[in-house]
């Protein structure tokens, strides 16, 4: 049922949006203010990455914003592609995009930061 | 006072294939309307200048334009209120069919895709009148007053560009059947709504509500749909 | 025949010359913001897992990410952050809970109040930040009595 | 290019009357709904009072004390047959427009709410009482709209600006029209049985006036350009407070809630003319009033226009000197918000046009051109009638403020155009229908559009270098003076003579538009002549008729004259030349007798 899907993401939006306020601001917060780029090199990375509580937090961050933000790139892309067949098109791809990109996150946060494969 | 009057031009049947404007100084009065200056100009200057009109008091609905760049009823703006540098433009995202003249049909069609009539044929034995509570009938007073002028659905970013968004107009006709205690169709409206080009398709630019002239809470009412589909 | 521009043209008239009142700029520059953080999150996502494909870029990624330009990237990836998250929560709570704040003088002073909140979250980190980046990409220290990072 | 169309039963007009009728006629015949504007922007959208019918809601009523109050409104020239149809049909025809979901306001046990109206009594006291149903103040609104929606669920046909020009007839027998579609300037001849005529008034022939851009009289013209009469175009009634040169109307409530009007020596001038009522004499007499003084210099600098004063501390010290009281018995006092809160609209229109907050400051107002209660000719069956003896003219029908029942007489009572509207809007449609189906095709002419272009293309050929306004302003300016609110022999046959001269000169006018599409240009110009004719006609019945009656006030005749003119006029335009006939007033139950309030 397509027009309840509508709906629902309607919602999801708005809740995956306020859920994304603090998972969001304190991940920047943290990483580009408090910690700085200067700081993060893949050791810390990989310091990170050892931890559960992070790795966790990190697949949180994953998969509500970049569903919320994918579902948001949706609905631009629908203002502009009208005809029924090309939105259908545009949504698979959004899809497909959404799960292979979303996959390489899960399996670097799984896999862990390996730095040992750095070989000069 | 002198007015700076610009006015969009587009008659590709007298070679004006490509939008204009022309310029006019016209003297007038601050409490003159936009629509005296232009029915000014289209008596004494150029009587090929084309607009729509009829009430002149802003019930009609005929003479939504863009005035300064914001979507006004030409006959309930007045000098004053714009300044003396004024430019006129049709509404946006209709297609124009000559100077602030547009086809209207595409938004009276989204219109009647919403079911904007009472469904209830079941009358009182006697004849009489359907009892309505007055709580009943303030719950879908804003609603009622709208005047199909347009101004809020040419008005919304979402509808210039996506012509298959039924937009803030036909919502609003919607809202006022889907919450009239008499009606018994809401569900097939709201069905309707929650489609592609439905409801959810607002982004909550509020534009309309800004340009509505009759002050009606467009957003409000488009947010009290989305909430009646999503319970 | 009827002058019918492309929606595409439609549209960037409108974006770009609809005098439209806070709503209207609240709602492009959500939109801008959403889209940014979204392309960046896309990058981010796929330069961070280099750490368990292909550790060697990992390092090549973040010298860029230490450059002036993107630090500057950076500082504007923040903002976008924090107006679209403070934008997003007045139109998530007015929506979900209080539909009748959609009014046009309420509407007007929230997108007012979200523009200032978003501003007095970010100066901060903001300031901080050119702070760390003339420290460490041009050597300049705006505040030597804090010593080096 | 002319494209031909055929339709059972074809409808000119898409306001109340219009749209009723459609429905009704699409229920059995082959219909088709033609209109010069949006079916929604109709003029019947403006009205705002509400639709009388004595449905005893809030006290008791009868719909015999509707049909006394308006033959009386009417100054007995009124039909009393129509009237009692009218008034009998009221209560059932707004239970119907209830039922098709128009959103009356409601009173607390869910019935349909009533309010007191000009002019509407209970016949035993005397006192107002409660008829006229409403919708907040938009009940012309509500009952456009309910129509037009109601249209589009029984997929009525419509025809959208499509501009009505000519009428066909052939052996005396209506078989069509023709209409020129805006959008592409192309003819249009629509074949059918029956037609029926719905086009709303003619108040642009006066220069302040609370009519639309669209109230230009095609239909009456159109009528009589095809050797049909008009009835009683003399009565034209003018609402006292209209904003100052706009016309747009400030309801009578204003008054009604205490405020008073105003002269250029702050003195409250209606104090002399009607000495009891003051500022709540009937429309007619506060019209005049106000008229003379304007015209003895006392208008507001010496201009054309008195104050309406409403502040709270006028209104407050009126009610004290006029001994008005409170239901406790105290001098009543009313605040700016009590005021605000009764009359929302006019405080709107005041600020919005006037730039003038009503609760601080005064408002500029003069009489303005109303409503006709004169038109075409029809008996109560909506027929349209070719003479005085009553003669049918088959096929042809004409409903709502452009036909003549009559109904109002010389004067309308508010709140029963609306009902005019519903009632024979709908007798129109069933009776169209019910002759279509009897009825064959009747060949068109050879060239049916042979009389259209003729007009179009004198006017498209016109080098005369006339312009439009010039035309137009003249002629508004003149009906204003000498065939508005207050009338002399002079003033009437020298306007007579003016709209001759003007209708001459019209022949030179010269359009700039010579395109096809959305030419309002051309169709502004052809409208002038439709005002032209009717402003004639007005003229020269007005002048024949030497009695004050209604809304036709003399100055040379002050006192009806029923012995003599207790009659309608009919009046064939033939050139320059118009023809009066006229005939005689139904009466069944109410005698004439002197209209005291
Ligand atoms: C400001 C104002 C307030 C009023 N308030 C009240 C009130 O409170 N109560 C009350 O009872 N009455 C009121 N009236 C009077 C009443 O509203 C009108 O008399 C009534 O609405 C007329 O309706 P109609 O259907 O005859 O015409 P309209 O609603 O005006 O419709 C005319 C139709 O004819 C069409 N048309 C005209 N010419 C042509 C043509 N040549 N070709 C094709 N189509 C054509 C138009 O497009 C339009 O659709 C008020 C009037 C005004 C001006
Ligand atoms: C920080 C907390 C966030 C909140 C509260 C939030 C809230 C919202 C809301 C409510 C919407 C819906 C707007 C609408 O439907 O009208 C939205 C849209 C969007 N969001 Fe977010 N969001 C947040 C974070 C993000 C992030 C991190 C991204 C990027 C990945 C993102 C990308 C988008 C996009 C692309 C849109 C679509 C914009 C549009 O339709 O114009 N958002 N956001
Ligand atoms: S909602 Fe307001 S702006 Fe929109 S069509 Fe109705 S009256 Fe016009
Ligand atoms: S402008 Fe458009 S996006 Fe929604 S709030 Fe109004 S319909
Ligand atoms: S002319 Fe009727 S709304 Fe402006």
């Amino acid at each position: 049922m397509k027009p309840r899907f509508e709906a629902i993401a309607w919602r999801a939006m708005r809740y995956s949006g306020i859920l994304l306020i603090p998972l969001a601001w304190f991940h920047v917060y943290l990483q580009d203010v408090i910690v700085g780029v200067h700081a993060i090199d893949i050791n810390y990375v990989a310091v990170r990455l050892a931890n559960t509580g992070w790795v966790v937090y990190n697949f949180l961050l994953l998969a509500f914003a970049f569903a919320h933000g994918m579902y948001g790139l949706r609905q631009v892309s629908f203002d502009f592609v009208r005809s029924e067949r090309g939105r259908r098109n545009v949504s698979i791809l959004l899809l497909v995009l959404w799960l292979v990109i979303s996959l390489i996150g899960a399996i670097a946060l799984i896999g862990g930061a390996r730095p040992e494969l750095i070989t000069h | 006072m002198l007015v700076y009057l610009k006015i969009f031009r587009y008659n590709p049947e007298a070679g004006r294939s490509t939008p204009s404007f022309d310029t006019y100084n016209i003297e007038a009065q601050p409490t003159d309307r936009v629509l005296d200056l232009l029915e000014h100009v289209k008596g004494h200057v150029d009587g090929t200048l084309s607009f729509r009109r009829s009430c002149a008091h802003g019930v009609c609905g005929s003479d939504a334009m863009r005035i300064n760049g914001r979507n006004m009823l030409a006959c309930k703006v007045l000098v004053k209120d714009v300044g003396n540098e004024i430019t006129v433009e049709p509404i946006l995202g209709l297609p124009v069919l000559k100077d602030m003249i547009v086809d209207m049909e595409p938004f009276f069609d989204s219109y009647k895709a919403v079911m904007p009539y009472l469904v209830n044929d079941e009358v009182p034995a006697d004849g009489k009148e359907r009892l309505q509570s007055p709580e009943q009938r303030e719950r879908f007073d804003d609603t009622t007053k709208c005047i199909m002028c347009a101004a809020c659905t040419t008005s919304c970013p979402v509808y210039w560009a996506d012509d298959q968004y039924v937009g803030p107009a036909a919502i609003v006709n919607a809202h006022r059947f889907i919450f009239d205690s008499r009606d018994q169709a809401g569900g097939e409206r709201l069905k309707i709504l929650s489609d592609h080009g439905g409801v959810f398709r607002c982004r909550t630019a509020f534009n309309c509500t800004e340009a509505c002239p009759r002050e009606i809470h467009v957003t409000q009412a488009i947010a009290e749909v989305k909430q009646a589909i999503t319970g | 025949m009827a002058s019918s521009a492309s929606p595409l043209k439609t549209t960037a008239t409108g974006y770009a010359t609809y005098q439209g009142r806070e709503g209207h700029y609240a709602f492009l520059l959500h939109r801008l913001t959403g889209l940014g953080v979204l392309l960046f999150l896309i990058i981010h996502i796929l330069d961070t897992s280099t750490v368990y494909f292909y550790p060697e870029l990992y390092e090549h990624a973040i010298a860029l990410y230490r450059s002036t330009p993107f630090m500057l990237g950076e500082i504007g990836l923040v903002f976008a952050v924090i107006y679209h998250g403070v934008n997003g929560l007045r139109i998530a709570v007015t929506d979900l809970w209080m539909p009748k704040r959609w009014a046009i003088q309420t509407q007007r002073n929230a997108v007012r109040i979200t523009l200032a909140i978003s501003v007095l979250l970010w100066a901060p980190a903001a300031l901080w930040m050119t702070y760390n980046m003339l420290l460490h990409n041009h050597g300049i220290n705006l505040l030597p009595f804090i010593g080096t990072h | 290019m002319v494209q031909h169309h055929q339709h059972e039963v074809v409808i000119v007009g898409a306001g109340g009357a219009g749209l009723m009728a459609a429905l009704y006629a699409s229920r059995s015949a082959d219909t088709a709904v033609l209109s010069k504007l949006y079916p929604t922007r109709s003029h019947t959208g403006a009205a705002q009072g509400g639709i009388g019918a004595a449905l005893g809601n809030l006290e008791e009523d009868h719909a015999d004390w509707h049909t006394f109050d308006t033959v009386k409104g009417s100054d007995y020239l009124g039909d009393q047959d129509a009237i009692e149809y009218m008034c009998t049909q009221a209560v059932p025809v707004v239970y119907e427009l209830e039922h098709m979901g128009l959103p009356f306001s409601r009173n607390p046990d869910g019935t349909i709410a009533q309010r007191r109206f000009g002019g509407h009594t209970n016949n035993e006291t005397k006192k107002p009482v409660m008829r006229s149903c409403y919708a907040a103040d938009r009940t012309g609104h509500m009952i456009l709209q309910t129509l037009y929606q109601q249209c589009i669920k029984n997929k009525v046909n419509f025809y959208d600006e499509f501009h009505v020009l000519d009428l066909l007839m052939r052996d005396g027998v209506v078989n069509g029209v023709v209409a020129v579609e805006l959008a592409t300037g192309d003819l249009h001849v629509f074949h059918a049985k029956s037609v029926v005529f719905a086009t709303g008034g003619h108040g642009r022939v006066w220069e302040v006036t609370s009519n639309a851009y669209a109230y230009t009289g095609d239909g009456v013209a159109i009528a009589m350009r095809r050797g049909l009469p008009a009835q009683d175009l003399e009565f034209f009634q003018f609402h006292p407070t209209g904003i100052f040169k706009m016309g747009i109307l400030i309801t009578e409530g204003v008054r009604g809630e205490g405020g008073i009007l105003v002269n250029d020596q702050g003195e409250r001038f209606m104090e002399r003319y009607a000495p009891t009522v003051k500022d709540l004499a009937s429309r007619d007499v506060v019209s005049r009033s106000i008229f003379l003084e304007v015209k003895e210099g006392r208008g507001i600098n010496g201009g054309r226009y008195v104050h309406l004063d409403m502040r709270p501390e006028t209104v407050n010290k009126y009610a004290e000197l006029d001994g008005r009281t409170g239901p406790d018995g105290k001098p009543l006092i009313v605040t700016g918000e009590q005021l605000l809160s009764k009359v929302p609209d006019i405080v709107d229109f005041a600020r919005t046009y006037l730039g003038v907050d009503p609760i601080k400051e005064l408002m500029p107002i003069q009489p303005t051109a109303h409503y006709a209660m004169g038109g075409i000719p029809t008996n109560f069956h909506t027929q349209v009638l070719a003479d005085a003896k009553g003669a049918v003219v088959p096929g042809f029908f004409a409903a709502g403020e452009v036909a003549c029942v009559s109904v109002h007489g010389a004067n309308r009572l508010g709140t029963n155009s609306l009902l005019d509207l519903v009632v024979f809007g709908k007798e129109a449609g069933i009776k169209a229908a019910e002759y279509a189906k009897g009825a064959d095709y009747k060949p068109l002419d050879e060239d049916p559009t042979a009389f259209t272009r003729e007009q179009l293309d004198r006017l498209l050929a016109g080098k005369g270098g006339e312009k439009i306004v010039t035309i137009a302003e003249e002629m508004k300016m003149k009906m204003m003076d000498d065939v508005g609110v207050f009338r002399t022999a002079e003033g009437m046959h020298s306007a007579a003579e003016k709209m001759r001269e003007l209708r001459s000169r019209y022949l030179n006018v010269s359009v700039d538009d010579h395109g096809r599409r959305f030419n309002t240009d051309l169709l502004n110009a052809w409208e002038l002549g439709c005002l032209l004719d009717v402003a004639l006609v007005t003229a020269v019945s007005a002048e024949a008729r030497p009695e004050s009656r209604g809304a036709h006030a003399r100055e040379d005749f002050p006192q009806r004259d029923d012995a003599n003119w207790l009659k309608h006029s009919l009046a064939w335009l033939d050139g320059d030349q118009v023809k009066l006939d006229y005939k005689p007033v139904t009466i069944t139950k109410h005698q004439p007798m002197e209209r005291v309030y």
